[in-house]
């Protein structure tokens, strides 16, 4: 059944990306902190989510990107969302994902942001 | 009335418009119910963005109804309106009825992003999420079950 | 089961599904009904081209509930199932359900180009789009109304 | 509201080209029709419609185009078709109006042929 949310991962160097396509629930946010962490153990530094393709997050999804996060900031590593629908921009900033991780408008700009700490 | 015409019978053209729909408890039901917003959203022209917002609101109805509800027919109950206020603009309002075990809404504890991020409590954002995407939300629960009325204007 | 598994009743993720939409005898309303074929085909992954079809298919029982049936109730019910035969492929169910006059189907003449044609009588295709275009039709009517069960295969 | 057929027409010459978007009903079809009879009362000879936007004719919409090609027919004009999806090409199929109209995959494809019976 294709509601569910396809994830393709590019590892670039020590930053990984994530496009994701769909839906993002409970397994969406599991499947993504699955391939999150496995990024972590295999050397990443940043990850960039790119949900330029999905159009809803609910907030089960949101609370298992929040504990991605955690895991990111504990290991000192960096987490960016870029390409967000103003919807999903707006539930970020309404759960206070917005304070914790950076946000940028497009990939581009999330990897200059990322290179630029490393 | 022109020539072609073909209804015969029931509201007129700028009349209220109200359409239920019966979801069954069950993975992903929950996204096959929005697309009755969008339907409905682009009937009265509610820019997407907004469709986007009302989609979810739906979204955190239903996924607390499945989820907590434990309802008595296995069942949820939307009803989509499209309207008018007097003068103003046009909204679409969405009902979520759950024959559940109901609960009482005013002891929900109101999630804060601090309290998400230190305090390790990350769940407890639906119903604030939908107060923050609709522009009301009437919330009505008991023993019968509970009734979520959400409204946003285009 | 995950962790994060929020159904917690229902049909398992195999089962049937089975939504119930009642829409208003009103212009463009069966257009609105068509977005629930479209979640539910992409729900089975049916291909866009049988998706339309099954579109059409609904809009045109739709409108002949509108146009021909006087309604005691201004409102037409469809159920819309999504299942599986005993390895078969998955399918797609539209029933749309009228408490009208009813009719009596065998007698409606079947059209052809010819007369569509030379014939002056342009009307009269409705039955039989739907026929071309689903796999199965099961038209029953009596004096509850008419019910029209149609089905496709992805 | 927006479900109701939005229609450009554009003059080249004696082609008219008409460019529907979205549902053609009753309302739609008779919209059309009313157009595609002021381009002939204008002197078009030949009218191409381009259905790329629309993805659903119904019944009474296909009776009224019927209507339409009558009248063009009886003009000696030419009504041509293109950009059908393949649903609306078969239920013209199953109607006969591809039997008397031509069907075209592109606009350009039409505007050739129409030219030729010029
Ligand atoms: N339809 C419902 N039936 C019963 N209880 C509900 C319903 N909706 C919400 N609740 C209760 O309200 C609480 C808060 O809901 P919500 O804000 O959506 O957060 P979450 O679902 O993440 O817990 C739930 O944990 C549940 O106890
Ligand atoms: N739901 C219905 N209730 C009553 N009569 C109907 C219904 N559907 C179809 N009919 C009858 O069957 C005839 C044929 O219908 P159809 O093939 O759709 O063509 P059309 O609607 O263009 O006449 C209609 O003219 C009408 O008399």
């Amino acid at each position: 059944m294709n509601e569910s949310c396809k994830i393709v991962v590019e590892r670039r160097g020590d930053v990984a990306i994530f496009w994701t396509d769909g839906y993002i629930n409970n397994q969406g946010g599991e499947e993504i902190a699955r391939q999150a962490y496995a990024q972590l153990d295999a050397g990443a530094r940043a990850l960039i989510l790119n949900l330029e393709k999905t159009r809803i997050v609910n907030s089960i999804g949101i609370s298992i990107l929040i504990e991605v996060l955690e895991k990111v900031m504990d290991r000192k590593g960096v987490l960016a969302f870029c390409s967000l629908t103003p919807t999903i921009d707006k539930t970020f900033r309404i759960m206070g994902l917005a304070q914790y991780a950076s946000i940028y408008p497009t990939q581009d700009q999330a990897l200059q942001a990322v290179a630029a700490t490393g | 009335m022109s020539r072609h015409e073909i209804v015969r019978s029931g509201p007129d053209g700028a009349g209220p418009r109200e359409v239920s729909l019966t979801i069954p408890v069950a993975s992903d039901m929950e996204i096959v119910a929005t697309a009755q917003v969008a339907a409905l959203g682009e009937y009265i022209d509610m820019p997407h963005d907004k469709i986007d917002e009302v989609k979810l609101a739906l979204v955190e109805a239903c996924i607390n109804a499945f989820e907590h509800a434990h309802t008595r027919d296995d069942r949820v109950h939307l009803t989509f309106r499209v309207g008018r206020d007097e003068d103003g603009p046009d909204f679409l309002e969405v009902e979520v009825f759950d024959q559940g075990k109901g609960f009482d809404h005013s002891g929900v504890e109101v999630p804060t992003p601090e309290k998400t991020f230190t305090g390790g409590k990350k769940r407890g954002w639906g119903l604030q999420i939908m107060r923050s995407l609709m522009d009301t939300v009437v919330i009505t629960s008991g023993e019968w079950g509970t009734k979520i009325l959400m409204r946003k204007y285009k």
